[in-house]
């Protein structure tokens, strides 16, 4: 058994309206300083020691991640 | 002088023209507040309409709960004046931490639209004074993200304090815990709420008229 | 802070020879011939790009402009057309000081990349045009094609393109009143993604794309300017995939419904103060459009220095600020006086509005990049003097082919168990099934003037714009109803009369909600205009439409032309998809689809001919596709419109559905479920039961008469020459439907059918 | 400038439709081994400097994260 986690992200030239309504939000929180904010998602699955890299690979590309606005990291731990 | 009921326009509300509409059906004076404005110009109702304010990113409701109006809705509340939350406003609501648990995405994980039975079940706030406990009414529903969760201390402690409004008959439309379809908080004058009485006002444009009795009964009490 | 990589003017003309690489942009040798000619030099390369998006088949029309112009050649001859075709949108004159804009348009290749995100912008797109032309979006509707239903990739597709079309619009609080699903094995690569939008404004709010007045000031506003989809729009509409590869492809736009839900309302407020001289929304071609637009239909000259425009992406460069499609953005012409009112709005919205030229009476757009001039070009060789192409024209070489094989040999159903069971896999049907797994992630209540939505015959909305009392007591008020129909496989039979059919039926979808059909807006579908034999489908379905609406007396106000819908060699099914606008008097007495009357009687309107060419029988039991469509009568779809809409607005009828696909026998299926009620059906004497139950003749309705209206409704189709039948009664208490004679099934029975084909397949 | 990186997860007794759709799909694509999914939310942050902890804790628990049925951790990276 080990934990996985997957985190996707919006390619950099693709809008991400979620992460410019945050910044927006942050002026009324008066929070200053944070200049950007980019939103994405994470995942964290529970996956049996015989699972290889590549499954991981091929499940983000596939179900995780939508490859043609997306991008994805993988980690282990 | 008719009661005067506010509807609070944040950007991205959407059904708010609707809310003031079903605020003048029942006689009473809709009062247009904006979200940039603390005031909440001596109203004696808040209704926080449905709708996408902020487009509900990051979560819904979450970015409208810090809206200047809000502080003063918060205020006022708390010092016991009738609050309606529709559907985002029922978000916004609970990202407020007026009322307790959150809305998260439909279980089935699209936007549902249907004519919903519901049924009445805690006629003692402000908003259901006027219709028969247990009454089953139809209402419309419409929401990406209405799924009602909450730990199971809090939707014990809803269910035993008679706190759960109105709950989702035959079929529940967005996978809410225990069928909740909508809650009040403690004193009871501020309410929550999925489905859209403002759209069940009018055989004309609605399923019928069973979600008139919510402003009506605010404003029987108020008359 | 000279840029030594900046393509000047000055340079331009310096380096004659410098190559460029219009061909990579879609462009000809000749065309590119011609704007060396225009300019007395080469372009520069922010030149090169305005040309090349604005000369490119998506926006110059250069393929279909010529065969357009029919529309306007054979007119009606109407006065309730406020502004025709040409602008954004047409506008049309519906009483009462309203008036109403509405358009479809296509977004079918983004929506086969990117489902979500290409459905989204669609729709965004669409609603923008609108907007421009100074009215409120009240509604959306959204014609589709998909492959075949059990097909994996429409498992992608689909739900994407849906959730895109409902995530869009319902965040922008206009209610989906109706649309078509279809399913095709020749859109499987192609689907088609169709969104329409419709507006209302008082007659003296119209708004013109036009930039007039020199010293006034160019505006732009809303979202800042990305790398959105750089070329995209020309790039895509002037390839197919397979022939350009990837490259062609947009890199995908994001939209962001947020952001135009406050730029509207932003828009309807500065309206509402009369602060603009003129407006135009960045679509396709974004910026190269609006500027050169603009001052084409206006004074004549703007002067724009163009670091000035908000980016998103600081190292855009001016070609590629030109060429972005970012979504949500507008241009507004206002004069001086009114800036400061302007920007105030804007500022009360949180919309970014920034000046970025002038207006001029020079006749050239000239654009700075810090300073340096990078454009120097009469606009209207961009807007309007395009290419027109008079495409080879040639009729497909396997048309009579299939026009012979008729199909009359097909096995038909010969017994009542046979027909019942033949009903059962029709309703079953794809195309016929019950559509609400999709149309239920639409949000069709908001706004509150919502009085028919899907599964009506047609869309209907209350004219109230929320102030006007009316609306609050529920009194006699105006409406206007919508439908959007289209049939591929007709119009693959006979593209004149496939083109006929599917303005008569949406013609008759609106008539039979008891609303007057009014005008026309229309979205043609193709393949490649480069095919002689797609062209020739095409310039048929053309001059059927043109014809069409001449005969009827509704004018078109404007439309949509999507070629290169093809994979390699094969184009998609021929399908225009026809929008028809209509006007009730009263919303309250409008008809609805449902048989609700226990005791009525049914009567069947019009004439049953043998007719299965083309029909949802032969597809679905068959997969057969061959002989020639049903006849179009349209002097006959007027009768009975009059009669529908008379009898509505007297009160002789329940309630009507119209006949199409699936015939009467899916017609009385449809009104059965929704109104919960069992029917009592006797087919007309010495009928064939199977023709008379599926032939899809048109023309046709049935309407369920009180006993009490009887005399007068049957005096008033006397009286009129219309022929009807009485085919049965409306019996509430009864479970089934009962063709008597034949066989019986039960309300039950028909629903599971015809709820689970589409549902089942996308659960969970 | 320093990028921080926030990740929101659902508490463990908030069912999460989304991860169980995913598992589903799983199957559907015959991928083995994988258990379970948990989906959540990844932000990328730009801050200056001056930001503190605090605040980031902050912005994290009033903002990004909905504390009566999510989790946060917070990585500078
Ligand atoms: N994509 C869609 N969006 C909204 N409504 C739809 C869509 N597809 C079908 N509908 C609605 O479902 C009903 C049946 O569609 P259709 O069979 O095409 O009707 P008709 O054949 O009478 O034109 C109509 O009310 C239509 O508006
Ligand atoms: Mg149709």
């Amino acid at each position: 058994m080990a934990r996985v986690v997957v985190d996707v992200v919006l390619k950099p030239e693709i809008l991400d309206p979620q992460g410019q309504a945050i910044v927006g939000a942050l002026r009324r929180l008066d929070i200053n300083g944070v200049t950007d904010v980019r939103q994405g998602k994470h995942f964290e699955l529970e996956v049996d020691d015989s699972v290889d890299e590549q499954t991981i690979t091929r499940l983000a590309d596939t179900l995780l991640a939508n490859p043609v606005i997306e991008n994805f990291t993988i980690r282990r731990g | 002088m008719p009661p005067r009921i506010g509807v609070v326009t944040f950007p991205g509300s959407l059904d708010d023209r609707d809310a003031a509409r079903a605020v003048r059906f029942a006689g009473a004076e809709a009062v247009p507040l904006w979200h940039a404005d603390t005031s909440l110009h001596d109203v004696e109702a808040v209704i926080l309409p449905g709708g996408f304010s902020y487009g509900d990113y990051l979560r819904a409701g979450a970015i409208a709960r810090f809206s200047p109006v809000m502080e003063s809705v918060i205020a006022a509340a708390n010092d016991g004046l009738p609050v309606l939350g529709i559907c985002n406003g029922f978000q916004v609501l609970c990202e407020a931490h007026l009322l307790p648990g959150a809305l998260q995405g439909n279980a089935a994980r699209r936007f549902v639209c249907k004519e919903q039975l519901l049924r009445i079940e805690n006629t003692a706030t402000p908003w259901t004074s006027g219709y028969r406990p247990g009454q089953e009414v139809v209402i419309p529903i419409k929401n990406m993200d209405g799924c009602y969760v909450a730990d199971e201390r809090t939707l014990d402690e809803l269910e035993s304090s008679g706190r759960v409004v109105a709950r989702y008959l035959d079929g529940n439309p967005n996978g809410s815990y225990r069928d909740i379809a909508g809650v009040c908080n403690a004193a009871g004058n501020v309410v929550g709420l999925m489905p859209h009485p403002e759209h069940a006002i009018d055989a004309l444009t609605g399923p019928g008229t069973d979600g008139l009795g919510f402003f009506l009964s605010f404003t029987g009490v108020a008359a | 802070m000279s840029d030594p990589n900046l393509d000047t003017v000055e340079r331009a003309a310096r380096t004659p020879d410098h190559p460029q690489p219009f061909a990579e942009l879609g462009m000809k040798d000749d065309e590119y011939a011609r704007v060396r000619e225009i300019l007395g030099r080469r372009p520069t390369s922010s030149e090169l790009a305005i040309y090349s998006v604005m000369w490119s088949e998506h926006c110059s029309y250069k393929s279909s402009s010529a065969h357009l112009k029919q529309f306007a050649d054979k007119a009606p001859k109407t006065d309730i057309l406020l502004v025709g075709m040409g602008e954004n949108a047409g506008v049309v004159d519906v009483g009462d000081g309203w008036a109403v804009t509405f358009k479809i348009e296509s977004h079918n290749h983004p929506s086969y990349v990117e489902p979500y995100q290409g459905a989204a912008t669609g729709v965004g797109g669409i609603v923008r045009d609108i907007l421009t032309m100074g009215a409120r979006p009240v509604a959306v509707m959204d014609s589709l094609r998909f492959g075949r239903l059990d097909a994996p990739d429409t498992g992608r597709v689909l739900p994407g393109v849906v959730a895109g079309i409902g995530g869009y619009g319902n965040c922008l609080g206009l209610p989906n009143i109706g649309g078509e699903v279809y399913f095709d094995e020749a859109y499987a690569a192609n689907p088609l993604v169709n969104a329409l939008c419709v507006g209302v404004m008082r007659t003296d709010g119209i708004k013109l794309a036009k930039a007039d007045g020199p010293g006034n000031k160019v505006v732009l506003f809303g979202a800042r300017t990305g790398g959105d989809g750089i070329g995209g729009a020309s790039v895509l509409a002037s390839a197919t995939f397979e022939t350009e590869g990837e490259t062609k492809r947009p890199s995908v736009q994001v939209g962001d419904p947020f952001a135009e839900k406050v730029l509207i309302e932003c828009c309807l407020e500065i309206f509402a103060a009369d602060l603009v001289v003129g407006i135009q929304d960045l679509g396709a071609a974004g910026l190269s459009c609006a500027t050169t637009e603009l001052a084409a239909a206006g004074t004549g000259g703007m002067d724009v220095d163009l670091e000035l425009a908000p980016l998103r992406d600081p190292t855009l460069r001016p070609e590629e600020i030109l060429m972005s499609e970012s979504q949500e953005r507008m241009m507004a012409i206002v004069t001086p006086e009114h800036l400061d009112a302007f920007t105030a709005v804007c500022a009360k919205w949180d919309v970014t509005a920034t000046v970025i030229g002038t207006v001029t009476d020079t006749g050239r757009l000239r654009m700075r990049w810090h300073g340096e001039q990078i454009v120097d070009l009469p606009p209207r060789t961009a807007a309007q003097d395009g290419p027109v192409y008079q495409r080879p024209i040639e009729r497909p070489y396997d048309q009579d082919v299939i026009n012979q094989h008729d199909g009359r040999d097909l096995p038909r159903p010969r017994n009542g168990e046979e027909l019942r069971r033949t009903l059962l896999q029709v309703v079953a049907s794809p195309n016929l099934a019950d559509k609400s797994w999709i149309t239920d992630q639409y949000d069709r209540f908001v706004m509150g003037n919502t009085v028919l939505a899907q599964p009506e015959d047609a869309g209907m909305i209350r004219l109230d714009d929320g102030s006007a009392p009316t609306g609050d007591t529920g009194g006699t008020v105006r409406g206007i109803a919508l439908s959007t129909d289209g049939n591929g496989r007709y119009t693959r039979l006979d593209p004149y009369t496939g083109a006929r059919l599917a303005l008569a039926e949406a013609y008759r979808n609106v008539a039979t909600t008891g609303a007057r059909p009014l005008a026309v807006t229309n979205c043609l579908n193709f393949g490649s205009p480069e095919d002689p034999s797609v062209m020739w489908q095409f310039t048929e379905a053309v001059r059927g439409l043109a014809d069409g609406c001449l005969e009827l007396g509704v004018p078109v106000t404007g439309g949509n032309v999507s070629f290169y819908n093809q994979t390699g060699s094969t184009p998609i099914l021929p399908t225009p998809v026809i929008g028809v606008l209509g006007v009730i008097d009263d919303v309250a007495r409008r008809t609805k689809q449902a048989f609700g009357t226990d005791g009525a009687l049914l009567y069947l309107l019009g004439d049953t001919r043998e007719e299965f060419g083309g029909s949802e029988w032969a597809h679905v039991v068959h997969g057969y596709l061959g002989g020639l469509p049903p006849q179009v009568d349209l002097d006959r779809e007027r009768l009975l419109a009059d009669i529908l809409i008379n009898a509505s607005r007297d009160g002789l009828i329940d309630s009507a559905h119209d006949l199409s696909e699936g015939g009467l026998a899916h017609a009385l299926v449809e009104a059965c479920l929704r109104g919960g009620a069992g029917a009592r059906i006797v087919l007309p004497e010495g009928s064939d039961p199977f023709v008379a139950l599926f032939s899809e003749s048109t023309g046709r309705a049935v309407v369920s008469v009180p006993r009490s209206e009887e005399v007068r409704f049957t005096d008033m189709c006397t009286a009129r020459g219309l022929p009807r039948a009485r085919i049965g009664v409306i019996d509430l208490l009864d479970t089934d439907l009962d063709v008597q004679g034949q066989f019986r099934v039960p309300l039950r029975e028909l629903r599971a059918a015809w709820r689970s084909t589409i549902a089942d397949r996308f659960a969970p």
